[in-house]
């Protein structure tokens, strides 16, 4: 095991990390930014060290300093946690060439699913169902249109390196088909220096099921079930559950099935996320891997009891598993709630700025991953995740009322300062989700009206 | 953690902000929030009064530039603009690029900088005269910890 | 079920109790003092009404003033927490006089269960080994005499109406016996208003360990296991956990069946706690039975997954159990750590005052109850906990790294404000602690070194 | 919650603070910590202001005697010795005790408290001239509750 560990990254993940160490016994250093500078979460580590300035480009994402930091501190491996340089190969390369672990896949791995055409063919080539579409790029628009014409309209058009919903476009038609070729190679363009764009069928109303999956270097591959992500704006998850109210025990072991041979065909190590869409009539269509620790793997530790970045941790250090797919079992029912520092009544625009007054929600059943306490600034260079609310009910219902409770006594106060606290209490009021009938544009629809 | 624990050593005579399990070591000649009080050494388990208190630095510009400490007027401060390890000489063999007391100019090579194998050479960028040399020859330094100080006046 | 109750209790359990009620869709009125005016969780039922001064006779010891809150608030039941009012017979049947549920065991148990040498013969005759001593009160020195040396000294003289160290001495020697048993009527006389004196063989290094129970209307009686509570201070208990590591399963068997036939003897309902001494050889001794929900019932939720405070609700509802025994089960290891604001360094004086910096530790695993937050001021008038921090851990070793982790993180500050956290982070340094070899006087003997 | 809801009526008459499920209702005549600001009625959940800021009155002596509220000089307020209900007649038939604009000594009955079918009497223990009744007839009044003012100057 490992003697000692870089963290490059910030806030909630850089915390959830320093307590996995902690909790195996091994030394944690973290890098910080001069706008990350004096955070609570720095004294939890071990050693803290400041790598430059606010901007991430020369700090969170700057290779140079953070791998000369893992040099100074003489670390055996680094944590990424999610974003920055998480998926980023090149890093990983990097890490590998100064005989620094990185926690998770291997850098070509990280490179082929980073890549959604490349991604697609190996799981048409491992047997995973996925969206009707191109086989991998589409040059121009003929050829687009003749691929619409094939599998029927709407369809989308989709950047090969994209992610987040940038550089994607939905057609119903050929001239929408058209100009929104043209305009999701441009911002592909812009967004990822790379225009290549493929075109899918859209699946209508769908709901978004992800399977997590752990992978050691022994050839051991297990699935963790399922997280149902629908509640999302703009591609940007809200609330997550675990199970999903749309998945029963044989779908959930058809789908868990699909991940895993997907992470077989594409030699994937370490934990990991296979992404599908799952339609109204119960077929799913594989989407992305997502080659990191995710944003909302507690709910999956909840269920499972499996501490999902002690698992990192210990299969980069080239520890099997010690557990098969038998011995995995799912107990209640979890709901993550994001609290962002946003104001949900002005477009969601973050609001930055100094915590005054916080009460956690705490007690039973309840727990709450968060870097933010009273006294602490919310910087304004990053993303407006401040917490994580997360509730374990016996079941649905329960998990719900519970979240009800949590919410309700949540406090995060201070000058200018917004949550998506209120939203959620309202979002468990809705009839829909209380009765688990959403899909991925539920919310936005709901906020429209 | 033999390195790191050479970054503490230093603490007496920068800002340099460091903490290790059960001890932090600060110098507060910089009126940051964050600084406590006066060279504080916690033992134990930190306590809260730094972390909590120590709100991010507002002042911190978004282009990054480490904010000047109170310092008595002509005196500049060259800070490390990046981490790395600190020379101060080209090798083992040859003499430090300068010493205290020595006269340097905007060009004059103060330091290397190694950082991923890299020797970065770091140039006074004002004319006057060394008073302190603030790190210890092989030392890492953070990014924006103090290294020279130099009467410009 | 019950559409609104009072809660007749303060600070950590009234919030507790505040939770389970939003969980379970009631409507909860609190009362406060003017000490308690202002207090964060005071916001979070769903109403509150100042019933008197700080002073804990003229407020939440007075009757009157509950009852009549009750009245106005218009409940159907009062929760009186642990501590004041829970085991006040008297006052158990006032509520039951004003047709008001009181949320805990019939009034004559209560009764019978706090007079100790009463409960004591209870459990002779429900066949639950007890302490070898007198049958009942003993009358004068030369009674206590004869019965001392009839079961070999070392003796304790033990007020009936006792609890919590007042009104109890021990003895090695026939001179010792006379003056211990003259000051120990004394003291009872003066903390309970009995003189009534009886007298114990002294179980020498034992541990606490208790068993939890439940028993609805309708005759079904379960028990939740075990908590181990010998880490304690002057009778204080300051570390529990569950299960005990001095116990195994055939012993939980019979500790609980034990607890089980008392309660069942005593016509015992809703939640009570049956108490033992164990010795080194494995022999278990009845001690006595606590008619009230305890601050450590934590531990055995985690451990069972049951809230106890909802059940204590459902019970007193009427509703059944809906389980038996062979339904309960027991995951993983739970260790409770009581926060309190006192000084270990000058003898765990109480350091009420201004919390102006607060961490509470949170993430996996991680359960924090507490009323206190960064702005909260503790009140000098009332008892020293401000949190209750449990640990969750697959096994022991593991809740004693997580423990350990989330120690770490806790912070609580402000001018003059002291906690045990630091005492904590030293006994998981402790072996002894470490090895599950603790008794009820070891942190009495370290506290000496 | 009809009654409790009562209370709330006569947050605009006194610095009685009520809290319901949505609503908060406080008059700061009173200059308390707690109270947030003049008049402050939240809607939707409690925000944290109130609770967070709100420590318990620093000044609340243990022997538990309300504290005074901010007054004009010559008034002196009549606060609830306990929790109960107010009335201002002996029974529902009877003319109040006292109404605004009489004259009142140390002994003068000012209305009946009830408390666990108790009647109890409470009395003016002042001289002067009753300028207002603060609690409608048969309404809950919280402990420290004010009830009557009265102009003894």
């Amino acid at each position: 095991m490992f003697r000692r560990i870089l963290i490059a990254n910030r806030g909630e993940i850089a915390l959830r990390v320093i307590r996995a160490c902690r909790e195996l016994g091994i030394d944690s250093v973290v890098v910080y930014s001069e706008g990350d500078r004096g955070a609570p979460y720095l004294d939890f580590a071990d050693a803290s060290l400041c790598i430059g300035p606010a901007e991430s480009a020369r700090s969170y994402l700057d290779v140079p300093s953070i791998i000369s930091a893992a040099e100074i501190a003489d670390v055996e491996a680094i944590h990424p946690g999610y974003g920055f340089l998480a998926e980023n190969a090149h890093f990983a390369e990097v890490c590998a060439s100064c005989n620094i672990r990185f926690i998770g896949p291997p850098a070509d791995v990280i490179a082929s699913c980073g890549n959604k055409s490349r991604a697609k063919d190996l799981a048409r080539k491992a047997g995973v169902p996925t969206v009707p579409g191109s086989e991998g790029a589409v040059e121009d628009t003929d050829e687009a249109a003749r691929i619409a014409r094939e599998i029927g309209f709407p369809v989308m058009i989709k950047a090969s390196s994209g992610g987040g919903g940038r550089g994607m476009r939905m057609a119903s038609n050929e001239v929408s088909l058209v100009n929104g070729f043209h305009q999701a190679r441009a911002e592909a363009q812009a967004a990822f220096k790379d225009p290549t764009v493929y075109i899918e069928k859209l699946v209508e109303n769908p709901r978004h099921v992800e399977i997590q999956i752990l992978a050691d270097e022994h050839g051991n591959v297990v699935h963790l079930g399922e997280r149902d992500c629908s509640v999302q704006r703009r591609h940007q998850k809200l609330i997550e559950e675990s199970p999903s109210p749309a998945i029963d025990a044989e779908m959930r072991e058809r789908m868990g099935a699909a991940a895993v041979a997907f992470a077989r065909a594409a030699g994937y190590k370490n934990a990991g996320t296979v992404e599908f869409l799952l339609d109204q009539r119960g077929d799913f269509y594989f989407i992305e891997l997502n080659a990191r620790i995710q944003v909302e793997h507690p709910v999956t530790e909840m269920v499972t009891g499996i501490d999902l970045v002690r698992e990192q941790i210990r299969i980069a250090a080239g520890e099997p598993l010690g557990y098969g797919q038998e011995d995995i079992s799912f107990t209640g029912h979890a709901i993550e709630f994001r609290i962002n520092a946003e104001n949900p009544e002005r477009g969601f625009a973050p609001t930055p700025g100094r915590i005054e007054k916080m009460f956690p929600p705490g007690g039973p059943r309840v727990r709450f991953d968060s870097h933010a306490c009273a006294g602490y600034t919310i910087p304004r260079h990053y993303d407006s995740m401040i917490g994580k609310l997360i509730v374990h009910g016996v079941d649905r219902d329960d998990a719900i009322r519970i979240g009800r409770r949590a919410l309700a006594e949540m406090r995060i106060e201070g000058p200018g300062i917004h949550t998506t606290t209120a939203l959620h209490r309202h979002l468990l009021a809705q009839a829909d989700f209380v009765n688990g009938r959403v899909d991925t544009a539920w919310l936005e629809r709901l906020l429209e009206n | 953690m033999d390195r790191l624990l050479a970054l503490l050593k230093k603490g007496e005579l920068t800002e340099l902000e460091y903490e290790h399990r059960g001890t932090k070591l600060r110098l507060s000649r910089q009126a940051a929030p964050s600084a406590p009080g006066p060279y504080m050494v916690h033992a134990g388990a930190p306590v809260a009064a730094a972390p909590v208190a120590a709100a991010p630095v507002p002042a911190s510009p978004a282009d990054g530039v480490p904010q000047a400490p109170v310092e008595d007027a002509g005196i500049f401060v060259v800070r490390a603009p990046m981490v790395g390890s600190f020379y101060r000489s080209a090798n083992p063999e040859s003499d430090p690029f300068v010493q205290v007391g020595d006269r340097v100019g905007d060009d004059t090579t103060l330091c290397i900088l190694e950082a991923m194998k890299v020797m970065n050479e770091i140039k006074a960028e004002c004319a006057g005269e060394v008073v302190e040399v603030m790190v210890e020859n092989g030392e890492p330094v953070e990014y924006g910890q103090a290294m020279f100080r130099i009467r410009t006046a």
